[in-house]
């Protein structure tokens, strides 16, 4: 079934993450978010968002790595269930800070840490 | 804003001894695991961590309007920098 | 040796989030966790906790026999103190 | 079987630990210990023992608190198998440090901190 693809592509692309590849890994999880869309099933959404995000920052390429994490937030804000949130919010900092965005870079980890009390 | 960079250090350290230890736990637990038990053991990973890390990461951050929050902060910043080794 | 009650609380206060997030955990897992994963959730929760403190802890350790060294333990008792909320 | 009523002296040792009812917590810590001497059961000698001594911790009876996080030491020695003494290093420590000899607690703590990083 496509759902079972999906989660293979997401399994592979953790695998190659874990590999230090992260181009393969990239794939992957594009593929996982095509299908995740496709299925409407914004759970599995996320995780290729996020996968595609760590992916892109191994590779230096921050800037676009922050609009695959803000997929997150957004899939979140859509259905109404914020987990990933305190994740993403903290990788986009990252990728700020990486790209010398100090400002924007704070006002994210203030989120972030607004968060890490919370479950 | 000069203690952005260390908030991103200690992240990256602390996310590399939960995802290590991560492993290490679910490689002893065998093949089979249910996806369950995964979730909840993924999660206690990121409980525990983010809830040792808000005290840390709060003392990093100040809106800089007052001289006395600002020193405090970069005490705190050069103390976090020489207990974790973040300087590299 | 004025560090000493600060190990005593820091190990107290995240021995405390651990034991929280672990009986959170366990409870997610429902009635039936198998020895082993339990086991492994365990030293899971140990082995993060103990690697996070390793750097704070020997940090508040010195022995005191040159200047710079002592000033830069007391300077780590007071950054932790602030940002674990230590002192009572 | 008495492996079966030490390991539930032990499990309900924890659940009177949890509850704040260190006396009875202690009571069943010592019929366990009792039980895993008898049956030649480091393992869970050492259990019973780091009970008894989180038990009598609450109670403010830090001198007998230290002799049994000590039994955990001597346990280990003897059998060569360490488990459970970074965690009584750490708590023979924090006895020191309640009863204000610090500088035997530090002596712990070195042992205690010197352990964080392995296994």
């Amino acid at each position: 079934s496509r759902k079972h693809d999906l989660l293979l592509h997401l399994k592979s692309g953790k695998n190659f993450l874990r590999t230090q590849d992260p181009e393969s890994a990239c794939l992957q999880f594009k593929n996982a978010l095509e299908l995740a869309q496709r299925l409407n099933d914004p759970i599995e959404e996320k995780k290729a968002a996020r996968g595609i995000g760590a992916s892109l920052q191994r590779l230096g390429k921050y800037k676009e790595a922050i609009q695959y994490h803000s997929m997150v937030l957004s899939a979140s804000e859509r259905v109404g269930e914020d987990s990933g949130n305190t994740e993403a919010y903290g990788a986009i900092a990252d990728c700020y800070t990486e790209l010398g965005e100090l400002d924007q870079a704070g006002n994210y980890y203030d989120k972030y840490i607004a968060r890490l009390e919370t479950d | 804003l000069e203690t952005v960079p260390t908030i991103k250090k200690l992240r990256t350290l602390v996310e590399g001894i939960r995802t290590a230890e991560l492993e290490k736990c679910f490689s002893k637990m065998g093949d089979d695991i249910p996806k369950k038990t995964r979730r909840a053991v993924d999660d206690l990973s990121r409980g525990i961590v983010n809830k040792i890390l808000h005290g840390p990461m709060q003392h990093l951050r100040c809106d800089g309007s007052d001289k006395r929050t600002l020193s405090e902060t970069l005490e705190n910043m050069h103390a976090l920098n020489r207990m974790f080794s973040l300087e590299t």
